[in-house]
């Protein structure tokens, strides 16, 4: 856990527009993204932010359609600490910060529509293929979610579909086209303190100030998700200025490493 | 803005009729039922009060734990009792809309415990679980910055519209976006959002929810002066 | 936890036949019972019996019989101490205690065969109705054996039958017709102290004394379920009486409360 | 009462056959194996002892633990291993069953506990587990009051029959009523009943137990000399 | 727990040759099989080596088979300590003790091929038989890899098929032929300490001495399952040795128990 | 030995192409990806450090505790992340395959903590998983008295082989045998195995396995040798 006197000084050095680092507020440290890095795995990404290290696979199965959405594919999404992340991190059911860390990258996939279920429908009622997203942070300084989210879209966009045999079990060995993906929903947490904003925080940076929106958005400036976090309330004028800076820096991620 | 074709008849800044009950768990330290529309929640309050398990203890502060829990009987098909991911969430994000509210640092070492139970499942449980909360904290006497006022505001069949119904939230272009907020200052606690939206109209659709957290905020405020000149 | 010096007066107030609240060893505070309190559910109800508050829903869907009894539909009964309920409740799997409320109520009802499982029958050996009872402590102040037995028989009298759909699904919006309950089974526990019989003890009464026996009984003066619960010992003459004294107040709150 | 056409040609007032042992499980501090009909029963002491988890501890007397658990291959269709909603009732049904007959406050902070393992079972399983545990207390050399002694009678084809066999329990107007006493008091400890009856039938059918358990408390009481003058 | 000082007296002793109970080495506790120990079991055992003591008993019932094994029969074995097996016993989910006693017994079972799975199967791809072992400590004096490994054979050898009904539910009350059980697969723990090796450790010396094999060999000589246990290394000629000493143990006790 | 006919044209004393890389997790104390093949393990060490849940803490020595995971992706279909039975076997075969290489006497009331995650699962997961905690121990400075090596030799077809494949694991008469050792004193500290194989040939294909250990073991101090140089 961070210390207090450092704390202390990532605060005050925050309202001087400085950080510890010497990056400027809206500044990112570099970021790498890397696929294939499971050959098990239908689709696979490792990301890397500064020393923040994440992996995603994607993999797939067949399963029953919900009653209301008949002819779709289901997701279902999922965040780890691995316990080599950090010293704090133990082996053990998952924790509410694994959880919302999940659910809010699920919801930034979902309601982007990035994924054409329909496409993912094998008999209407019967059968429909299961898209699993697995994310694990392996090294953990800071900014999971930035780190999360694009570990989820490369490995989706690295995806190959497994091929179903006639007697209706899963070739995962002859993968054959890509998986339906339309578009590059990317999420970016933008936090605040007195009114100043800062992109990609450090571990410490990150403990020191929890108050942010998550926010996913699209190759068309659209926003399909939004979460508050955090312990302080923000004013309209704040969330109008996040969100802003949050779409105008998914749009510079996307066009670097999406192309 | 004026009458909508709305499903239920309502304007497109009206929100459900809205009751408030305050006092209604006689063992807790201070409770509160809200309907809204056909959504029922109750929530009581234990605290501040010793805290187990005790490694959780802050020496600085208190500790706010929210739990949210929809009754098995509270929606079409029953749901299993237990925790779920959906229920931890919302029990974090209920958590973090409330505590800008709270003194946590006047009460070190102890927790205050709200548990809110959902009775009955349509629209808007989270949101009203949160004015319940809201309530149940005024009435435990614990003291606050401001109350927090929640409703969801969002869109659908191009409307921008306030405190979506179930059927609403089903149309192909549906946003739904719950806030919650302490009215005195503006400051916003909760914001989530589902469903592909401008960023401009995210600012709209907050504004229409201020709307509807200034008019519940006047529902809250007579509803504990009616408790406390009875 | 009840103050020790609390518990001794309440014993030795008993002896003399006298309760802190001036009620009589046999009187009840004032019942209420109100149906119908959740849309969402088949059939639901509150009770509340002084200051214990608990509420019920009946929840219908369908299941697979047992193979022992192919053509009967199925029944399953909890108990659950909500946080909410008393300061010592917390959340977290059933305790002991739970389990033991779930299942006399349970048992008051399964055995008094007021509900017509042959009537709840879809296909047999294949698809049979499955009743859910859930009974919630909102609040306790004692007496949970007779208010969650109240709150059951009165939920179930209050369901209606959801309708299953040509395709198999069950449509929870339009319900029609009642379920098929005959008779008005009803728990009532009565305590024991020297020789003493309690009715409808409260919180403190019911740490105080612990020895009860809990007898569930039918509109004709039979039982149907007895269970003795408690830390002492009972002479035949002192059961042979409680008995008696449950079944007499049963006939007494049925013919009050369910006309 | 006379011989009856009971499945198996006992008389209405006869008990399956009995079988006692008397320290079947070396390590532990007592322990007992009972079969009674096709139900056996393996039942083992320890304690007084420090109890874990600590937060269990009573500063003024000792704890009662019982575990009631069925083998996976105690039964025709296996059961999964682990606790479910009848063994954790049982256990605490027993548990007050055997109270009565201890002097727990003479053995404050500690535990005793006891472990009842089911290894075949047909009717009778948790009366034969009492008289197992009971043994087992005395043998372990638990000071008692005296020693709890159970049996069930009940009611099958209109007959007030003792120790009812599976197939009597399956009659249309079954009773079944397993009783536990300390016989030297009369006092009753365990009491349940599923069925239909009337309250003076429950009078009967309790006389009847009743008898059977004096007859089974005979046996105790011979096994244990056998053990103590051999 | 083994005091220090009884730790350090057995560690001189073996040194010696010599064992706290005065049996040689080598020497074995009396070993005791008793079948048919649970008439409600398809097959059961009861195997003391001294004051240990475990049962065992073999439950079927139908199953779907595994994909790649579509026309065979599947198993399962667990092991359980109970907690009147030993004071520090408790009850709760299995230890990581108990897991890896049950995975050894069953390896030694599947591996050796003793059970014909084939035999087991009642429709390919769709029903065949699955044979459940449990065994339960009931008293730990030591070497339960021994006893368990025993008693496992032991209720298998024992074990009648249950009948299957037209309706397809497993009829347990009238069995009727053996399993299809070739060979006798026996499982030998072998502990070295400082160049000796000993069998059969009671329970004192089991604590004070952890390093070991365990071996499952068959009635040909052939070894089927082999394990290290413990927290010191062994040499090749050791690992020879106590391997050829396992494999003779077996046959003795093959000999002497199975005939 | 000669060239064979093996899947994928190795000689029969031949491993697969093996990559090592330490200090690959930033905030362990010690970390290291080892590729075999198509397997890939990554591993880290915390510690020596306090130890929590405190009462497995030691007087006299530190604990050595592994956990040994596969991604849900690491094989071909989905594996539900959570432990199950072979997991908690294979954590604890590792930690008594590392244990004799640690003076863990040294470090009392401590925890070692290795997490070994499998990202890739092909043959000889167990195998890479003791090389690169191995490496992983080193680089956290842990004294070792050796490192710990470990390959898998066997029997397939009729020929006892170095490091099976999955196809060669799935000959009808398949021996696998995994074993680690401490190449320095020759000490083995892993030895499982599954198939039917005589005594005889248990040495053998120990004896082939050891020839696999050596060559690993001199990449893993090139490996170490790099990192330090560098």
């Amino acid at each position: 856990m961070t210390l207090k006197l450092t704390k202390e000084r990532i605060l005050e050095n925050i309202v001087k527009g400085k950080r510890l680092d010497s990056r400027k507020l809206d500044e990112y440290r570099e970021i790498r993204i890397e696929t294939g890095i499971s050959k098990k795995a239908e689709g696979s990404a490792k990301v890397t932010i500064g020393e923040t290290a994440v992996i995603a696979g994607v993999k797939m199965a067949t399963a029953t359609p919900y009653p209301d959405t008949p002819e779709e594919g289901v997701m279902t999404t999922s965040a780890e600490y691995l316990p080599m992340g950090a010293p704090e991190f133990e082996s053990g059911p998952p924790r509410e910060d694994e959880i919302i860390l999940g659910r809010i990258v699920d919801r930034a996939i979902r309601e982007s529509k990035c994924i054409d279920f329909e496409k993912l429908c094998i008999e209407p009622k019967e059968k429909v293929w299961m898209v699993f997203i697995d994310i694990l942070v392996m090294n953990h300084d800071g900014n999971l979610f930035d780190a999360c989210g694009l570990a989820a879209i490369a490995a989706l966009k690295d995806a190959k579909m497994p091929v179903l045999t006639d007697d209706g079990t899963v070739d995962h060995e002859h993968l054959k086209g890509s998986l339906p993906i339309k578009g590059t929903p990317i999420t970016i947490a933008v936090k605040c303190y007195k009114g100043k904003y800062i992109l990609d925080t450090n571990a410490d940076e990150g403990e020191a100030m929890t108050t942010q929106i998550v926010v996913g958005s699209n190759d068309d400036g659209t926003v399909s998700s939004l979460q508050k976090c955090g312990t302080e309330g923000l004013t309209k004028k704040e969330i109008a200025d996040m969100l802003k800076l949050a779409v105008d820096t998914s749009k510079k991620v996307r066009t670097k490493h999406f192309k | 803005m004026t009458k909508s074709e709305r499903t239920d008849n309502r304007k497109l800044d009206e929100i459900r009729p809205m009751k408030m009950k305050i006092g209604v768990i006689k063992r807790a330290d201070g409770s509160a039922e809200v309907e809204f529309g056909d959504t029922k929640v109750v929530a009581a309050v234990y605290g501040p009060r010793q805290i187990h398990p005790r490694h959780q203890e802050r020496p600085d502060r208190s500790v706010l734990r929210c739990r949210y829990n929809m009754l098995p009987f509270s929606v079409s098909d029953r749901k299993r009792p237990g925790y779920d991911r959906r229920s931890t969430e919302l029990g974090k994000v209920i958590t973090e809309s409330l505590q800008p509210a709270l003194f946590l640092e006047e009460f070190p070492k102890t927790a205050i415990d709200i548990d809110m139970e959902i009775t009955q499942a349509d629209a808007g449980t989270r949101t009203t679980a949160i004015n319940a909360a809201s309530l149940a904290l005024a009435h435990a006497g614990i003291p606050m910055r401001d109350l927090v006022t929640s409703v969801a505001a969002g869109r659908a069949n191009k409307k921008l519209l306030l405190d979506m119904t179930k059927e609403e939230e089903d149309a192909p272009d549906a946003v739904d976006l719950p806030v919650a907020m302490m009215p005195r200052t503006g400051k916003i606690t909760l914001l989530q959002m589902d469903g592909i939206v401008s960023p401009e109209d995210i600012e709209k659709i907050v504004d229409i929810a201020e709307i509807g957290c200034m008019k519940i905020y006047e529902m809250q405020k007579k509803a504990l002066l009616e408790k406390y000149s009875s």
